[in-house]
Parts: structure tokens; C-alpha cells; sequence
């Protein structure tokens, strides 16, 4: 219980122009999915997929929406309530996704509406989808959550599939090229798949150009991600995270590249004036994993009365780190280059992890990494109430930080959906009395003669 | 080896479910290996072929979780912080390997965990497909060639196709066993309780494989001759969903006027239903059977062309069971947290009461202090059916 | 012929006697502490009431929490079925039952006068009985007037705590702020009213609904509930009674059943006496 | 002469100090009563009035707790956790992990050798495990919080409880009483639960010796053995475990004031 009503500042000003720009994207996306539903063109659900289905899918004509994006959106909004109330209604367990959940409690809706978007659904709604693809990586809510749309609507599933072995075993004579033989055996299936549930041919061609175009907007906004190293830090998450939803969701669109060259130009033009996001940057934090979307102005706030930057963060939301040359040379078949694009996203920090001994590579080594490279002095852990893969590992990571780098953690809890268990006084609190904890394990990165 | 004073039948059962070590430490202390693996995934067929003893990794609902506390959160599934929880207090400092395998995501992260904090001399982490496609079969067989290897080197000797058919030979003897074992609980009342089979189950995932079929023969031919068998009760119960492996818990039930004959479980019917095909290639057999064979909602079933083709092609076998086992109620069993079970339970539930079966869905807490709130539901579920 | 369903609650303990022509007699006594153990003393107060002598009653079922402290008792049947089937023999329409006991708040589905589905909570004392007595305690206002004072409310005050211990704090802070008794009345028995549906509708809240358990007799509470569910509630006479009065209908067919003799047999064995613990 | 004054304004206690030259020079626990700013006038002036000497002598009030902001004074509003790791140091250097066991919640906090905050958790979900559970049973049992100690080394059969629900205990502990349970055996037992949940929160962290216990549950000498129990030792108890806040809010707001 708090007594004082803080004042807590809800929504975050960006400190990046080009970031007050992103939501355009946002909307973009909603708006050419409703489009495509007035001209009948086929629409697809589809989970984050780390570009391994988004990719073909739009190449075959399909227009996409990202539920686990409208889950965020819903709650940003409040109005993730009524959703979360009717799958409870329906039985499913409120502990499961709260992005499940929320397109659960819509697509009960959508259904009960004759599968036409209800007049009041939020932002406009989710159009019936043709299709369903979900995704085994990460987390397995992202299969089973579309399989449990079965009961709303008679619409096909794919479960996209993105091996997940461990580090140790990543290592092991072949597996690596067995890996990415099965993901491309895999995308065949879906394009088969596609033809003959849109009866249509893949034109690879364009598909050809849609891949070079999204390894160009990923290597900018990788570049954007190394300008940040800079000290003081040029941009923070609260601009990252509405920068990355072009590079997350619509890599293969020009504009996104022609933003993110904005993006580019406006940061270097701060890292070369040495002009900080936040003018008395005293302390650098990284963060993990899922924000409180509704409450993103905390960050401002303790930015402005602790002169803590948030300076790198969300792994999993990240362009990946490019792809060796080597490893590219003379490959031009576009489903060889997306599972290599794909498959990096879940095994680029695996040598991090042997370096620090601190498996799982993905969701952990990058901190330990990023922990150097950034300079950080700590880590804001966000453990979340319904959403476990992006929980299970923050501990481990903790402990790995803390025991390898001497980089220590403050563990504030949250939720995706439930933003009444972000509690920004307590958050608030925690984080001044971790102000401490980072002097103090500067001074024992010092005495261990740390580069930071 | 079992000494003459060792019990025999259910008496051996028990004394292996209460101490689930003992058998593998005497085995370590014969100088043989003993690999602890997560679910039911690692073919346990590698490990018979190479003398070793696969010994099934569980949690312990009498023991509160403490140390693993500072590892993994408490949002996660408790069955495996549990498991984790009993490793890091040493409860499993017998296994001379760990073989960990991404049967869903607790399980995946935690056998990754694990090894982080818990060493042993020999380590795998066995990555299973989410769907049974012919590329999936494929990819799995080539980490089961990965696992093969890894114990190989290990063991410092290989596995010839002759060893592993005869291992296939050994478990899929055990295979028909259990099932020997499920026939026994279909007369009404039936001739084992619940508690007693799952005494059993346990025991033979804690011994090696001929030793745990020799139980099995042992409990089969002892409860066919006793003369008292179970009371009868109002209900039969299939349980579906999350393991169970304490009789703390299934005796609550038992105790409340409840029968359970058959459990679609990872320690019930699941790893036993079906035999392993022996194969041209042996580990063709094995993929087959560990990849599709074994059911869980944690494998992805292709959509069907409407949701009750789709109810039909995930949940037939319940259907089977119902039948056979002639049940008359289901308990869904659910560990907090337990994602795989509970995006599952409106679809199956609406499968199940088209069969006119009542289902009862308990969220637990995977803790035997938290069991006695649970008995007014059992109790009341009973009376529902009587 | 004589039937007994005696229903030993948390906070209150109520048994019904009834013959085939209707109920004979009723009481209603808190349970004290001592009082769980002393089911026979209400029991026999219920004889008196009916001018009874204890061998008159055929059948006895014990319900509630307490069943098991009811040596005297012929069955034990738990209060979900009992519930049910009082309401069922009040309102044949019913389908939802939503009881609110002192220690425990449950949601009961009837299908065809059977027990289709139920759910509750035992876990927490949000939105039981408990937190109402524990609120009105804290404000200082009694049990029977919070529900009507929290009627007058214009505007409720925010009361988000969960936790009765928080929520408790939570309102003397209210107050501490200067909001009315009444307002914060009203945010409370929102709050429980809340709480309650949320896990109700987990089972699908299907009309007609009846509210049985102390907590229907609090107006402000049945009130929340209506607003919450947006219709309004089947409500028995006595409340507090359809889970004794259910008790005492299965006790008057269980009696059909058993054997005349194993009823004689029963009826000798039984002893109108206080339960004994043994450790 | 310049006096620094730290004020704790809990939701049961308030509790005020006066520091002079770095030493300890008075204190005051008075209970909040639902009244934030009345409870914070009266302890900071029993406090002042000990020294004798007024506020304005004061060089700076530091205050933290959920009612401090309600104090009828200007004061430096310092992060409770703060507050109690600086506090608990200055009175046992020797401590790493303090456990404040409140009436809301019970906090872990690691320090480091400067008194500063390592690494700090929060029970904060609900009351369960928190000091307030101890004030239920006392009240149903009718004997002090100060003689829960005393009573529990008496238990032979401590009773084991089934709900953490602050509210059900009480009902818990009343059927137990009717059971005929030992008053000792009652209190033993919800010493072992409340330990029980303490240290598994605590777990969460990898803490090291010594152990400190603050706040209200620490003045329940049977709840510290137990803990103490349960830790493996190495838990002291400061001799006034109610003040350690308080004294560090002091502490901060004299060099945040310097």
C-alpha cells in the first residue's frame, strides 16, 4: 500500500525527434491491415518470429498483424481489462500470457461479432486473419496460443520452427549447418503451405529484394546500437523502444531503412557533439527484458533525479549483430539467408557465453557483453507476472553479472498487461537505494581494476 | 544387485518410491554410471545400451523450496524449480550426467540453469521440434546422434546397432508391462489403486530397466492373487495434464471416494504406450517414437479444417481411454505455471464433456502442505458424479 | 419422519429439521471457537425448537467446513452439493450460485438439478466474509451497517488493495484523506464484489443467479454484485440457511435408500454428544 | 549546536531519533493510529523534548516510512531501504543482511561493508509473512508481543499451520485454541511459519553473515531464535530494533544537508 500519490510521470518524452516520429509505424501497420481487409487481401496473425516468417508471408501478398504488439498496445491504453476478463471467462489460466490473453479475450469477441472487427475495439481491431503463424522460438505460449484460437475461429496454424539447442551442443561437429538445413527445410514447407492455401506461386524474386532490403535496415540499426556505446549515452531505451518497431516488424520496408538512416544521422550528430539524452548522466543502466509500456516516463524520472541512463536493452527487440562475411559468401537463395538471419538472433551471444561461461546465450550472454561494451554500471531487471520467458532467466543473469563483472541488479516487478503490478513508488524507492549499490560496485570494479 | 532381504513386489515398490537413490547409488557404487535426464524425451535406450542408469529427475512436494529461490523466479513452472531446487541442495549428487531436454519452456530453461550451477562430468541439452514434420523427424534424429556421441564419449565405448536394438528390445519389454499393469486397473473397483501404480511408476524410472520390469512382474502377479483389493468407490478417474508424482496427492483423491485408473501423465501412459519400432536404422525408430509417439501438448498437432476435426486429431486417445478404463469423471491436473497444460484446458475440457465426461480443473501449487484445501473439491466433484 | 442437515461454517452454524412436509425447525448460532466442537448442543436446541426427541430423526447429513466435528452425523456431504441443492429446491430456475461464507467465497453451477461446475476461493480472504468483518471493524461501524451505509454513497473511493491487511490500511488512509464512511463503504464492498465475480465468471455466470451465504444479507454487497454482473439476484429468504436446508433434503434421500434395518442400526449406534480431538 | 532528527512514519509505529556528534542522543516509538502527522509531531517532540532542545536546533530532518511525507515539518524524504541499511550499520558495522520484519511487509537488504544498500527484496504482495501476522495472533492469544518469546520456549507439539494468509491465521489460531492446543505450541508454530516464509525470501538473494533483524517481529525474541534457527546463525538483533530506520534517515539527511 502507498500513502503519498508521487507524482510519477506516465508517458515518456522521448529525448530522439526521429523517435517522436516512430509511431507513424505503428499505425501504419493497423491501418494497412484494416486496408487489406476492405480490399479482401489475405491477413496474417503472426508472433514475433525474428523475420523467419514475416518475411515470406508478406511475399506471398499477405498483409501482417502482430498480436503480442496489440497485447501492448491494449494495456498501453487500459483497455487490456475487459480482454483478460472474458479468457478467464473461457478458462484459460490467469496465469498464461497477458498478450495471449488480451487476443484471447478480442478474437472471443471477434467471434461472438460475426468476425467482423467490433465498432469498439480497440485501435481499430484485429481483422479475422486467413492465417495464424506461430512460432515454437523463445517460448511456447506462441504456438499454443494460436492453437487455442481453434476455438474462435476455423483458421489454419503454422508453427514456425527455430531449433534452440544449448551452447555446448551448438559447438558440436555439424550442428550448426543441421540447424540451419532444418529451418530451410522448414520454409519450403511454409511456402508450399502458402500456395496452396492462397493458391499462388512465391514470387522469389521479390522475396530476393525484400531479404537484401531487411539486412540493410538490421545492419543501420545495429550501427544505431554501437553509436550508443558512447559516453555520455547519445539515445535511451525510452527512444529505442519506439524506434525498434520498424527494424522489429517492417524490416523490409524502405521507409524503415530511410528512418533509421534518420535515426543514424540524428545519434551520430549527438555521439560527436558529445551531447547526452540526459544532460547529467551519472549512472548507466541496462535493462531486461519486457518494459512497463503504460509507465515509460519512470525512466525519465529517475533519469532526471539520479542521472540514470538507460543505455542499451531488450535483447530479444534488438537487430541482430551482422553475419560474418564468410558465412554469407555466395549464398543468394533468400531462405538460406533468412534462416541464417533468424537462427543469429538466437545464437549470436552463445560465444559470450562461453567466454563468461554464462549459458543460455539468448535473453542472458548478451548482458554480460552489452555489460562491457556499454559501460553499464547495472542492470534493471523487470521480472514479469505473465510473461515467464522473458522471467525465467533475470536471476541467472543477475547472478552471472554480478559474480563475473561485478555489475549488480535491482529487481523491480511488472507486468506486460497488468499495470497495476508496476508500482512506480516502489520502483522508485528500490532505484534510489540502488543509486548506492552502483558506487559501491564501482568501487569493486575499480579495486579489480575493470576497464569501467 | 537386489539382495535376498530386498522386498518384493508392491513392498519393493514402495521402499523405491520413499527412496528413490538408493538403487543408483548402489549401482554408482558398482562403478557403473547413472545419467539423470528431464521428462520423458532422452531416449532412455542410449543410456540402457552404454550400462548406464537413466534416472528420472523429480521434484519432492514435501520439501519447500528455499535455495533454488535465489535462481530461478517464482513465476515459473514448480514441478522444475523444485527439481532445481533438490539439485542445488545436493539431492542429486549421485548423477554422473544430466541430460536436460527442451520439453517445454521449464524445463528448457531450467536443464540450461542447471548445468550453470550443477556440475556433473557429463552434460547434454537435447533440443526437441515443436512439430512432427518429416524436416522435424529428421532434425531430431541428428540431436539424437549428438546424445548417442556425447554418451559415447563419455562411457569411452560405443553404441553397435546390436546393443541398441537389444536396449530397444529391453524398454519396449517394460513398455508392455505397464500396459500389463493398466489392464489390471480396469475391473470395477480396480485391482490396484492409483497410489500403488504410481509407486510403481516412480520405482521403475529409478531402476534399471530389467530390475524395473522385474517388479513390474513381481506387482502384476502379487496384486492378481491378494486377496483384498481396493474398496469401491463412486468414481473413475482419468487424470490429464501435469505429472504427479507424490501420493500425497493422488491418495487425497482416493480418499475421497475416487478411483483413478488411467493417467494421461508424463508419469502415467505417456512414456509407455506406445513400443519403439525396431528399424533398418535404430534411431529411426527412436525419433519416431520420442518425437510423436510420446504425447504431449507440448507437440504441435496440424490444425484440422474445424475445431472439432482439430479436438478430434489432438485428443482421440482420451477418447480410448474413457472407454477402456470405463471412467466416469476427469481430474485435470494442472502445476501453476504449467503453460503447455493450461493453454490446453478449455479445448480439452470442451473435448471431454462432448463425451459426457464431468472434468474437474485444479490449478495446484505442486506442495503438500497446500494439498488439504483441495479435499472439499475432490470430495464435492465425487458427489457430483454419484 | 425426521431429516437433519446440520451446516457448520466458519463463522455460523445453522441446522434445519424438516419432514417431508416441509421444515420443522431452524437455528442459527455463531460458531465460537468452542462451538465447533459442540455440534450436538445446537443440534439439540434445533429438537427443542421442534419439539423433537433426537431418535425422532432418521437421517442426519453434516455440511460446512466443520462436517467432520459431527460424530452424530449419518454422512458427511460437502457444502458445494449442499448448496446447491437447497438452492435448487428454492429457485428450479437457477444456474449460478454464488455463496459468500465467512471464510471462503465459492461460484456453483447447476445443470438439471445436478452439480455441473464449481469454483472457489480458500486461499485469501479478499472478497469473503472475513474482509467485510475486518473492514467494518477497522472503520468502527457494525457487520449489519456497512451494506446499507455504503448505499448512500455518491462516490466510492479507491480501495485497489487486494490483501485484507492492505485493504484495511488502504481505507483508514481514505479516510485519513477525508473521504465520507459511506464512500469508502462503497469502494470495499466494490472491491469484494469484484473479486468474487472475477472468479465466479471463471465457470460462466448463466441466469438465473441466487446469492446465498452471509454475505447475501449485506444489501451494499448485493448491490456491488448486481452492478457487477448487471441484472439482478435470486436471494432466499434466510441465506444463511439453503446450505442446512440442502443438507437435510439429501439426508431425506439417503435415508430412502439405506435399508431399513441399517437405518435402525445407525440409529442405535448414534450419540448425541461433543466431538473429542485426538492428537 | 546542530542536532539531526530522523522520523520513520510506519502504518502501526512512528518512531523519531535525535543524533548529536554521530552518537545516538534520544529517541521515540509512539503507534500511528491512522494519524500520520499527528503520530510524527508527537514522537519528534518526545524526542526533542528528551535532549531538550527545539527544532529549530535542528541542521536537517530526514523522514522515510509511508505516512513521513504526512510530517508537519520540512523534511529530506529518503528511500526507506536506504534509511534502514545505514541505520542497522551504524549500530552493527558487522551486519550484511538486515531482515526488517514491518508491519506491511518484510524486507531482505543486502549491505555492503559501508553501510550501503547491496541488493534489497521485498515481501510485498500481500501481509502474509510480514510482522502484522504476530500482532493477530498475540490479539487472539491475549498476551504481548514482547511475551510471544517467553511463551513459545514452552512449546512441546508446535502447531502446524495451513493457510499464510495474515486474516486466516487468526481464525486458524482461534480453532487451534478450541482444539486445545497449547498457547505455546500455537506461537511456536506461527514463529516456524512466518521464519519459514522469511527465509525463503531471503533465499531469493544469496546472503552472507551477520545476519541483523529489525523492526516490530524483531522484538519477538521467539521469531529471531527461530530465524536465527534457521539461518544457521549469526542473526543479532540491534537493542533497539524498532529505531534503526529512523536513525539512518538521520544519518543520510546530515550529509545530504552538508
Amino acid at each position: 500500500m502507498q500513502s503519498e500519490k508521487k507524482q510519477i510521470t506516465k508517458k515518456s518524452a522521448k529525448t530522439l525527434h526521429t523517435a517522436r516520429e516512430a509511431g507513424y509505424f505503428g499505425k501504419k501497420m493497423l491501418e494497412n491491415a484494416l486496408k487489406a481487409r476492405q480490399e479482401g487481401k489475405p491477413i496474417g496473425w503472426s508472433m514475433v518470429t525474428w523475420w523467419e516468417g514475416d518475411l515470406i508471408a508478406k511475399a506471398m501478398g499477405m498483409e501482417l498483424v502482430f498480436p503480442e504488439n496489440y497485447g501492448a498496445f491494449c494495456a498501453a491504453v487500459r483497455r487490456a481489462e475487459r480482454h483478460l476478463d472474458i479468457s478467464g471467462a473461457e478458462g484459460f489460466p490467469s496465469t498464461l500470457c497477458g498478450y495471449a490473453r488480451n487476443c484471447i479475450g478480442y478474437a472471443k469477441l471477434l467471434a461472438d461479432n460475426k468476425h467482423q472487427v467490433p465498432e469498439d475495439a480497440p485501435g481499430g481491431g484485429l481483422p479475422k486473419p486467413t492465417l495464424l503463424i506461430g512460432s515454437g522460438a523463445a517460448c511456447d505460449a506462441r504456438y499454443k496460443w494460436f492453437q487455442a484460437l481453434g476455438r474462435y475461429m476455423d483458421v489454419p496454424v503454422w508453427t514456425m520452427e527455430l531449433p534452440q539447442t544449448g551452447v555446448r551442443e551448438y559447438y558440436l561437429d555439424g550442428n550448426r549447418s543441421q540447424n540451419l538445413r532444418f529451418i530451410v527445410r522448414e520454409l519450403h514447407a511454409f511456402i508450399g503451405f502458402l500456395e496452396k492455401l492462397l493458391g499462388k506461386k512465391m514470387d522469389y524474386d521479390r522475396l530476393a529484394e525484400m531479404v537484401a532490403q531487411t539486412l540493410k535496415t538490421l545492419r543501420v540499426a545495429y550501427e544505431v546500437d554501437l553509436l550508443r556505446r558512447a559516453v555520455p549515452s547519445p539515445m535511451v531505451s525510452q527512444d529505442f523502444w519506439s524506434v525498434m518497431i520498424p527494424h522489429f516488424y517492417l524490416p523490409d520496408d524502405p521507409e524503415a531503412y530511410a528512418f533509421y538512416q534518420r535515426v543514424y544521422e540524428e545519434v551520430k550528430q549527438k555521439v560527436d557533439n558529445k551531447v547526452g539524452a540526459i544532460p547529467n548522466e551519472k549512472y548507466r543502466m541496462m535493462f531486461s527484458e519486457l518494459p512497463p509500456w503504460h509507465s515509460l516516463g519512470f525512466f525519465d524520472d529517475i533519469g532526471r533525479d539520479f542521472g540514470i541512463a538507460m543505455v542499451i536493452e531488450s535483447w530479444n527487440y534488438h537487430a541482430i549483430t551482422p553475419i560474418p562475411e564468410q558465412e554469407l559468401e555466395g549464398i543468394t537463395d533468400p531462405l538460406e539467408l533468412i534462416a541464417r538471419i533468424s537462427y543469429r538472433k538466437f545464437t549470436e551471444y552463445n560465444d559470450t557465453a562461453v567466454k563468461y561461461d554464462a549459458a543460455p546465450g539468448f535473453f542472458n550472454a548478451a548482458y554480460l557483453r552489452w555489460a562491457e561494451d556499454y559501460r553499464a554500471d547495472g542492470l534493471f531487471a523487470h521480472p514479469l507476472m505473465s510473461c515467464r520467458p522473458a522471467t525465467y532467466t533475470l536471476l541467472h543473469t543477475k547472478n552471472c553479472l554480478e559474480d563475473r563483472l561485478k555489475v549488480p541488479s535491482v529487481v523491480v516487478e511488472g507486468d506486460i498487461v497488468d499495470l497495476r503490478v508496476f508500482n512506480a513508488e516502489e520502483a522508485y524507492s528500490k532505484v534510489e537505494a540502488f543509486v548506492e549499490t552502483m558506487d559501491h560496485y564501482r568501487e569493486l570494479r575499480e579495486k579489480a581494476a575493470m576497464a569501467w | 544387485m537386489t539382495t535376498a532381504s530386498e522386498p518384493k513386489g508392491l513392498a519393493r515398490a514402495s521402499k523405491v518410491y520413499r527412496n528413490r537413490a538408493y538403487r543408483a547409488r548402489e549401482w554408482k557404487a558398482e562403478g557403473k554410471k547413472v545419467m539423470g535426464y528431464f521428462c520423458c524425451y532422452p531416449p532412455l535406450e542410449l543410456m540402457t545400451a552404454l550400462d548406464m542408469l537413466p534416472f528420472r529427475i523429480l521434484g519432492d512436494m514435501d520439501e519447500s523450496i528455499s535455495v533454488g529461490d535465489g535462481y530461478l523466479p517464482t513465476v515459473m513452472c514448480i514441478f522444475y524449480r523444485s527439481c532445481f531446487d533438490l539439485g542445488m541442495k545436493g539431492r542429486y549428487d549421485f548423477l554422473d550426467g544430466f541430460i536436460g531436454a527442451h520439453a517445454c519452456d521449464g524445463a528448457e530453461r531450467t536443464a540450461l540453469i542447471w548445468t550453470h550451477y550443477i556440475k556433473s562430468p557429463c552434460n547434454f541439452h537435447l533440443d526437441i521440434p515443436h512439430t512432427s514434420h518429416v524436416a522435424a523427424r529428421d532434425f531430431f534424429k541428428e540431436q539424437l546422434i549428438h546424445l548417442k556421441e556425447t554418451l559415447e564419449s563419455f562411457a569411452g565405448s560405443t553404441i553397435g546397432e546390436a546393443r541398441l536394438r537389444d536396449a530397444i528390445a529391453l524398454h519396449n519389454r517394460q513398455r508392455g508391462l505397464v500396459r500389463d499393469l493398466y489392464e489390471l486397473r480396469k475391473p470395477d473397483p480396480p485391482l490396484l489403486t492409483g497410489s500403488e501404480a504410481l509407486q510403481v511408476l516412480i520405482a521403475t524410472m529409478c531402476l534399471p530397466v530389467q530390475e524395473g520390469s522385474t517388479l513390474l512382474e513381481e506387482v502384476i502377479a502379487e496384486v492378481k492373487t491378494r486377496r483384498e483389493t481396493p474398496e469401491k468407490k463412486i468414481g473413475r478417474l482419468l487424470i490429464w495434464g501435469s505429472l504427479i508424482d507424490n501420493t500425497a496427492l493422488t491418495g487425497l483423491m482416493e480418499e475421497s471416494g475416487l478411483h483413478i485408473v488411467v493417467e494421461d501423465t508424463a508419469i502415467g501412459v505417456r512414456p509407455f504406450r506406445h513400443d519403439i519400432e525396431q528399424t533398418q536404422d535404430p534411431l529411426d525408430g527412436l525419433a519416431r517414437h520420442y518425437l510423436e509417439e510420446v504425447k504431449c501438448p507440448r507437440t504441435f498437432v496440424e490444425t484440422g479444417a474445424s475445431y472439432g476435426e482439430d479436438l478430434e486429431n489432438r485428443f482421440h486417445y482420451l477418447r480410448e481411454f474413457a472407454t477402456h478404463w470405463k471412467v466416469n469423471g476427469v481430474y485435470a491436473n494442472i502445476i501453476r505455471n504449467c503453460d503447455i497444460h493450461g493453454y490446453e484446458v478449455p479445448a480439452v475440457r470442451d473435448y471431454l464433456e462432448g463425451l459426457g465426461l464431468p472434468v474437474l480443473i485444479i490449478e495446484q501449487d505442486y506442495s503438500t502442505a497446500a494439498l488439504e484445501p483441495l479435499r472439499t473439491r475432490f470430495q464435492a466433484f465425487a458427489e457430483a458424479i454419484g | 419422519m425426521f431429516f437433519a442437515g446440520l451446516d457448520i461454517g466458519s463463522t455460523i452454524t445453522k441446522v434445519v429439521i424438516r419432514s417431508p412436509e416441509g421444515i420443522r425447525a431452524a437455528v442459527i448460532k455463531p460458531t465460537a471457537a468452542e462451538h465447533r466442537r459442540l455440534a450436538h448442543k445446537v443440534m439439540q436446541q434445533a429438537l427443542d425448537r421442534a419439539g423433537l426427541c433426537f431418535d425422532a430423526v432418521q437421517y442426519i447429513v453434516a455440511t460446512g467446513y466443520g462436517r467432520i466435528n459431527v460424530p452424530f452425523a449419518d454422512v458427511q456431504v460437502t457444502e458445494i452439493t449442499c448448496h446447491m441443492r437447497g438452492i435448487a429446491s428454492l429457485f428450479p430456475q437457477v444456474r449460478t450460485i454464488i455463496d459468500i461464507g465467512g471464510q471462503d467465497s465459492k461460484g456453483i453451477k447447476v445443470k438439471d438439478g445436478k452439480l455441473a461446475h464449481f469454483v472457489m476461493n480458500d486461499k485469501c480472504a479478499a472478497g469473503t466474509g472475513r474482509f467485510l468483518e475486518i473492514m467494518a471493524r477497522a472503520l468502527g461501524v457494525e457487520l449489519e451497517r456497512i451494506g446499507p451505509l455504503s448505499l448512500q454513497s455518491r462516490r466510492p473511493a479507491e480501495v485497489s488493495s487486494i490483501c485484507t491487511v492492505f485493504a484495511e490500511q488502504e481505507a483508514l488512509l481514505r479516510l485519513s484523506e477525508g473521504a465520507g464512511i459511506e464512500d469508502i463503504l462503497a469502494g470495499i464492498h466494490r472491491a469484494a464484489a469484484h473479486r468474487i465475480c472475477s472468479m465466479v465468471e471463471r465457470i460462466h455466470v448463466d441466469r438465473e443467479v441466487a446469492l446465498t451465504g452471509g454475505g447475501a444479507k449485506n444489501a451494499g454487497l448485493r448491490k456491488a454484485v448486481e452492478d457487477r454482473l448487471g441484472f439482478p439476484v435470486c436471494l432466499a429468504p434466510e441465506p444463511l440457511l439453503t446450505g442446512a436446508l440442502g443438507a437435510a433434503l439429501i439426508a431425506e434421500e439417503r435415508s430412502a435408500r439405506a435399508g431399513s434395518r441399517d437405518m435402525r442400526e445407525r440409529q442405535r449406534r448414534r450419540r448425541l454428544e461433543a466431538v473429542t480431538f485426538f492428537d | 549546536m546542530a542536532y539531526l532528527m530522523g522520523l520513520d512514519i510506519g502504518s502501526a509505529l512512528s518512531k523519531a531519533v535525535v543524533m548529536d556528534q554521530g552518537a545516538l542522543a534520544a529517541w521515540a516509538v509512539a503507534p500511528t493510529e491512522g494519524d500520520f502527522s499527528r503520530a510524527a509531531r508527537s514522537v519528534a517532540e518526545s524526542a526533542l523534548g528528551k535532549v531538550g532542545t527545539c527544532a529549530d536546533n535542528l541542521r536537517a530532518i530526514g523522514g522515510c516510512g509511508i505516512g513521513a511525507s504526512f510530517a508537519p515539518c520540512t523534511l529530506v524524504k529518503i528511500s526507506d531501504i536506504s534509511c534502514q541499511a545505514r541505520g542497522t550499520h551504524f549500530l552493527l558495522p558487522g551486519v550484511r543482511t538486515v531482515v526488517e520484519i514491518g508491519n506491511q511487509a518484510t524486507r531482505v537488504i543486502k549491505l555492503t561493508e559501508l553501510g550501503k544498500v547491496a541488493d534489497c527484496l521485498v515481501s510485498d504482495k500481500c501481509a502474509a509473512g510480514s510482522g502484522r501476522v504476530l500482532k493477530v495472533i498475540a490479539d487472539v492469544l491475549k498476551v504481548d508481543l514482547d511475551q510471544m518469546g517467553l511463551l513459545a520456549r514452552g512449546a512441546r507439539a508446535p502447531v502446524k499451520f495451513t493457510t499464510g494468509c495474515a486474516v486466516f491465521l487468526e481464525t486458524e489460531a482461534i480453532s487451534r485454541v478450541a482444539e486445545r492446543n497449547t498457547k505455546a505450541d500455537i506461537v511456536a508454530g506461527l514463529h516456524r511459519a512466518l521464519a519459514a516464509r522469511i527465509v525463503a525470501l531471503a533465499q531469493r538473494m544469496r546472503i552472507q553473515k551477520d545476519y541483523a533483524a529489525t523492526g516490530g517481529g524483531a522484538t519477538d525474541t521467539g521469531l529471531v531464535d527461530t530465524l536465527n534457527a534457521m539461518l544457521g546463525g549469526d542473526l543479532l538483533v540491534p537493542e533497539q530494533p524498532l529505531i534503526t530506520a529512523a536513525i539512518g534517515a538521520a544519518l543520510i539527511a546530515g550529509e545530504k544537508a552538508r
